[in-house]
């Protein structure tokens, strides 16, 4: 069972890699935020299945945090002026 | 494996914070280059302290919990640090200014 | 042992709709039909695999923290992304 | 168990080069605020990776501070470097800098890969116990000489974090009073939609988290921290709705809540050479309550210093009385 809950885990690390890619494609900026959601889930599940494949309660209380703390983090990116992506932008232009 | 494994990653955490403080002139990044290594720091020590042969050593995980919030400190402080420099200067980059 | 093949057959499925997630996140053509896809199919999955686990825990604590984490998450995952769409909207009436 | 060993390893491996990759990314990509979104995924990932290796502890902290508060301060960050850009400037640029890139990567592979064998080839056995320790041991109330080490140098050591924290805090502020530098994030003109209703669910929640993680850990030393990080969040999160108004008045509640932390600390320093030779030992009575008072008081303090570094002005007034959120103010 531990073996079949750590392979899930194994499975969804794959899963977020490949939405990485988007991350790294953009083109928009709300693309990125976009990954920050797909991070905030994923983890979260991973953390879950981490924790009863190693039997360690803790973990659950870890992925609780995760869950409030991607909330505080796509509400800090909100209150961001667009403007202000804009002008940090160093290189070429990657958004619209 | 494990340990060697997550060792290596450490290393070249560290080699690609260092990389950043070498290259990047743009005082953001340079203090997130900078981060990255102690990153590389802790990940050191708490691969030693869960390779100890009598479980986890307690005072490893104690220091790295310590250095985090060192870290956020210093962090908070130093941009403070940067905004006083650009308002003082404005420029970006300790390096800018006058000779190009 | 009937309860471990329903805590591997809800895990699975979960999983199932991580992929269907990003899937949509790499393939669709805009944010919004992405945004679509990823909240829902993803909170979809943490679900199934809240409920598996749930099964595979079997005690009163334990099903009631996951319950919470998942109800939690749901909560989070729609502000964040109404949040998200009307900030690219607003992006795009500026630009 | 074969297969279970090879899956933790790809686990392992696609942590690791996970972790690589999003460190390459926050550090040579372009664009600050994508540099900054890479940081904060790093610090996400590495919070699973505290959780991998065994240390659920590390796994919290850095989920509160190293991925919430440090990566709420670097997006702070490029907000104050686009307010305070001047008309004419360029968008945030990099010179060449004083070491060639030929030179730069070589030198630091070579830095990490020696710091790699160094410590891969460290003796792991921990070593022999320090004298000090030792002796530490014979004089402590605690049988368990681990356990009397640890209280004995943690305190030293958490006193000594109060007080870093709170100079960065004092630091800070006296270089952005210097160029009468502002608060960042002004009181929003327009409510924001459904974020009421978000503040009103997270609120309950982050605080019985909060409680619970100090009350936790007043069994093990440090809980103080990542319960006060959490709050720290909770007060970034009232701050952003707009729920604090950033004042240049130095208020009477936010100095004492900085203060309380390492002031009480102080006191019990002081006051424990009256019943034990060395600063900072417990009493035999009372240790429990003492030591709880104490990690509650730190917990506001890191709280209150927190937010008032993520802020950046002088003091903080909460708009709606009714509305408490943590006792800061």
């Amino acid at each position: 069972m531990n073996t079949f809950l750590l392979g899930a885990a194994l499975f969804l690390l794959i899963n977020l890699a490949a939405g990485m890619v988007r991350v790294y494609l953009g083109p928009t900026t709300a693309d990125r935020l976009l990954t920050l959601l797909l991070f905030g889930t994923t983890t979260v599940a991973t953390l879950l299945l981490l924790a009863y494949s190693q039997a360690s309660a803790v973990l659950v209380k870890v992925a609780l945090l995760f869950v409030m703390l991607a909330a505080i983090a796509s509400v800090a990116f909100v209150r961001f002026p667009h403007e202000t992506v804009q002008k940090t932008d160093d290189g070429r232009g990657d958004h619209d | 494996m494990t340990g060697w494994l997550f060792s290596v990653t450490a290393g070249l955490l560290f080699a690609i914070g260092l990389y950043g403080v070498l290259i990047r002139t743009e005082l953001v990044r340079r203090l997130l280059a900078a981060n990255v290594m102690a990153t590389a720091v802790f990940l050191f020590l708490i691969v030693v302290a869960a390779e100890t042969p009598d479980g986890p050593d307690p005072v490893p995980q104690a220091m790295v919990l310590t250095g985090i919030v060192i870290a956020v400190s210093l962090t908070a402080f130093a941009l403070a640090l940067i905004r006083h420099f650009r308002a003082v200067t404005g420029e970006s980059d300790p390096e800018g200014g006058d000779d190009d | 042992m009937l309860t471990d093949w329903w805590t591997i057959a809800l895990v699975t499925v979960g999983c199932a709709f991580f992929l269907a997630g990003t899937v949509g996140l790499l393939r669709f053509p805009d944010v919004h039909t992405r945004l679509h896809a990823l909240t829902k199919a993803d909170n979809v999955g943490l679900g199934l695999i809240c409920l598996g686990l749930m099964i595979h825990d079997g005690t009163l604590p334990g099903i009631l923290r996951l319950g919470f984490i998942w109800i939690l998450a749901i909560f989070a995952a729609t502000v964040s992304a109404f949040l998200i769409a009307r900030w690219h909207e607003s992006a795009g009436t500026e630009d | 168990m074969p297969v279970s060993d090879l899956l933790a390893s790809g686990f392992d491996v696609l942590l690791c080069i996970g972790l690589l990759w999003l460190a390459w990314q926050a550090i040579t990509g372009t664009g600050l605020f994508r540099s900054v979104v890479m940081f904060m995924v790093f610090g996400l990932m590495m919070a699973v990776t505290w959780a991998r290796l065994g240390s659920p502890d590390l796994a919290l902290a850095e989920a509160a501070i190293g991925a919430g508060i440090t990566g709420a301060l670097l997006l702070n960050a490029c907000r104050a470097a686009v307010s305070e850009m001047r008309s004419d400037e360029q968008p945030l640029r990099d010179r060449p800098s004083g070491v060639p890139k030929w030179l730069a990567l070589p030198l630091s592979l070579a830095a990490g890969v020696g710091l790699a064998w160094l410590m891969h080839s460290i003796p792991r056995d921990g070593g022999p116990t320090p004298e000090a320790a030792i002796k530490a041991a014979e004089t402590h109330f605690l049988d368990n000489p681990i356990t009397s080490v640890l209280l004995d140098f943690r305190a030293i050591d958490t006193l000594l974090e109060m007080a870093v924290l709170l100079l960065a805090l004092v630091g800070a502020r006296v270089l952005l009073d210097q160029r009468r530098l502002p608060a960042l994030y002004p009181v929003p003109d327009h409510p924001m939609p459904m974020l009421p209703s978000l503040l009103a669910m997270i609120t309950p929640v982050l605080l019985l988290t909060g409680l619970y993680l100090f009350w936790a850990g007043s069994h093990a030393p440090g809980g103080a921290f990542q319960a006060g990080a959490l709050l720290g969040a909770l007060g970034v999160m009232y701050q952003l709705a707009g729920r604090f108004t950033p004042t240049h008045e130095p208020g009477t509640v936010n100095a004492l809540l900085i203060t309380v932390g390492l002031g009480l600390f102080s006191l019990f320093a002081c006051l424990s050479l009256l019943w034990a030779p060395a600063p900072l030992s417990h009493p035999e009575q009372g240790a429990y309550a003492l030591v709880l008072l104490i990690e509650f008081a730190l917990m506001l303090s890191i709280a209150a210093t927190l937010v008032l570094l993520f802020v950046g002005s002088r003091s903080l007034q909460l708009r709606r009385s009714t509305n408490h959120p943590g006792g800061r103010q």
